[in-house]
């Protein structure tokens, strides 16, 4: 019988914390849907302009991107490079 | 005791424990939990900076008055975010709960009750946040009518507070006159 | 240690259970401050309307506290007159 | 040590559920709150309309009110007409 | 003395359960709300057209409010007619 | 003494699913209230466009719906048709 | 007696995992709503244009759903195919 | 009598690490919906320019997406995929 | 075999209260994120005001950042001076 | 049998410390996509203000990544660099 190890609990752990890193996910959704709802209406209104405001709908929403990649990064470092088990 | 049932054996293995230790573990927990009501002032006052600078691109002239305006309605929507901090503070540097007489098991969950209650705070900062943005856009437009936009603001702000002060006060019976330890 | 009682288990989960209800605050605070802001920038427009305008924002916003009464009634139900304790 | 009963657990659950419960006050308040605010911006505004402004305020605030109450109901059933304990 | 049971462990569960079901009712409580602030302002601006305004408000609310009754639902089921005891 | 079994184990998280589940209702609620604010005011500034107004209104709200009932069934599910206690 | 054995732990935590899932339901029932209200809005002002409206609409809506049945998909494969349990 | 090993452990802990990611799918579905609404909006009121507000309208939601598929890949590789259980 | 001491049950504690503790900077995140918008579209209008109105827009991003530096102070403290194993 | 020691409880904490910490996330990615909507609206309307407009929402946008980079430097400080398995 092969009991519960603290590398088990370490490796349970860094899935419910990967799990809870990805809801900042919600925040580039939220945000990027916005830009890109400015930027339809924009681009009915004024469609001369829109390469400028797409590009600018785009660059804003790499921007608001980056918490979400954050997040992406710390999840896999938890599930295929996991720094923890190797500290016990 | 070598129980079946997980819910006795995890209740047994926090047994093992110090009283103080667990009561300060809690505490952890719980400061954590207070702190999060810091995102009502930080929407809230983004939301007055916001319409703050918006002001002034609309009514340059206005700058002065509306600057005032954003910063006052933004220091009353602060509150929540301090009251929280000093609750953490004390509950890390001057923790009540140590001390307190009664069953470690009720004052561990008591530590992080008051922290859960903390989180109310997020309402009135971005309530407050709102009306200062909203204040400092009329301020912006009329700015002879300053004081009594100011005066409504800051009404309607005391009133959104109230939700805030009653989460203070059930944090601070759990933290200083805790009426489950005695039962 | 003392040993955990079930008493102890109530009490325990009667002090997190006030906490959770009083994060119902969020809702008034919120909801009262459009409010304030909305009889702010209405008493910016027609300062003769003031009366009226604070009067109805008023009202509204007791009507919005209601839900924050309610969860602290029952948080102090759970902490002052604990009902579950009696029932063991 | 004395083991717990499963009373006292289903008891301690519903301290916590009780709890739970209560966060859906969020809702009425921050609806209620708009409602307050967009009537004392009518009533700015159309001084002359204030009866029918605030009747329609309040009577979507009493809609708005009802899953703040459907709340407080399961919460008071929960502390003091406790029906699981009866189910043991 | 009776220990804590699987039934027992249930009955704590479905508290819990019916606590956290009824936190949906923040969303009807946040949508009626707003649209009790339109209905408010339509009627301060088209008080002629009050009939259809208040009309359409509560039929727009009623629909709103349907998921806080199916978590009402599940409440209730949870409290008073529990089908997860019977399956052990 | 009857211990706590598998299948408890499974029913109890099973209660706490079906209200985690629930908790999706937030969503359709404020939505579909938005729907029913901006259907009110539509109505309110063009009363001849009444019935276009209000039948895109409910079939928008219509497809704001499902995800609530994806959660209902989820839920019901969970409490009535478990299908976890058959795989152990 | 039949303990908790570790495939019992997997199908109670599947079952707390798919109510957790289910949660993204708020979110398309929220964009969804507003595009609702957004629909209805426009097919009031422009009843000519009815058919792209809710043509648009509705196109949006479908782009917005995806999360929600990402969400049930898993939900149903922790309930109906557990991969988890073939791996013990 | 096969007890709860440190497997189990991590794939029950990757139950609900995998429902807790599934929860950031509220973001696309609140943002794609506003766009769905103000694309809906720009169509109304200039259908001459469907054709580049439906395609900004896509190109945004597109990039809004992104966080969603994210927590699904995180959640398809904790239940299909599960690397924990092999650095055991 | 080294058991679990309390200092190391505090250690745990306060990683997952300094992981609650950061949660606070959704705040600023999103109300300086509407301030940027708010600067970027009053400079598209008064271009002149430009120095103005991005010096008001970071003065009050200022303000709004603080609750997001108490938070990570409260997480230093706990992480790097931890005053809670003194008092053990 | 090596069994949980109060190191493995620290890491196990830890990564749900970072875990929880990266939600923080949720705030700059609303934040800035809001920036990037009204970033690209403005544009459209004022396409020879574009440099002021751009440098202006990715200066306020930079103001509102900080508290996501908090998170995660608490996030890879608990994960790379962890101080509290020190003070055991
Ligand atoms: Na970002
Ligand atoms: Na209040
Ligand atoms: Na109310
Ligand atoms: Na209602
Ligand atoms: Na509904
Ligand atoms: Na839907
Ligand atoms: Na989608
Ligand atoms: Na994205
Ligand atoms: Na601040
Ligand atoms: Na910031």
């Amino acid at each position: 019988m092969e009991p519960i190890t603290g590398k088990a609990l370490i490796l349970a752990a860094s899935a419910i914390g990967a799990g809870l890193a990805m809801i900042a996910g919600i925040g580039p959704g939220i945000g990027q849907g916005y830009a890109a709802g400015k930027g339809a209406e924009g681009v009915g209104r004024q469609p001369e302009a829109q390469g400028d405001i797409v590009r600018t709908m785009l660059l804003g929403a790499a921007v608001a991107e980056t918490t979400g990649i954050y997040a992406l990064v710390i999840a896999l470092i938890l599930l295929f490079a996991n720094p923890l088990v190797g500290m016990l | 005791m070598d129980s079946t049932n997980f819910i006795m054996r995890f209740l047994e293995w926090l047994m093992t424990f110090d009283r103080k230790a667990l009561i300060l573990a809690a505490t952890a927990i719980g400061a954590g939990f207070a702190m999060i009501a810091g995102i009502g002032p930080g929407i809230g006052q983004g939301y007055a900076a916001g319409k703050g600078a918006e002001a002034v691109s609309r009514n340059p002239k206005s700058q002065r008055e509306t600057t005032m305006v954003m910063l006052l309605g933004a220091a009353v929507a602060e509150t929540s975010g301090i009251l929280a901090l000093v609750v953490a503070l004390i509950m890390l540097f001057g923790n009540p709960l140590v001390d307190m007489e009664g069953t470690a098991f009720v004052i561990m969950a008591s530590a992080i009750g008051a922290g859960l209650s903390m989180i109310a705070g997020i309402g009135p900062g971005i309530g407050q946040g709102y009306a200062a943005g909203k204040g400092t856009e009329a301020v912006g437009k009329r700015p002879k009518l300053q004081s009594v936009i100011v005066r409504t603001m800051l009404v309607g702000q005391a009133v959104a507070q109230t939700t805030g002060i009653y989460a203070l006060v059930i944090a601070l019976v759990l933290l200083f006159a805790n009426p489950l330890v005695r039962l």
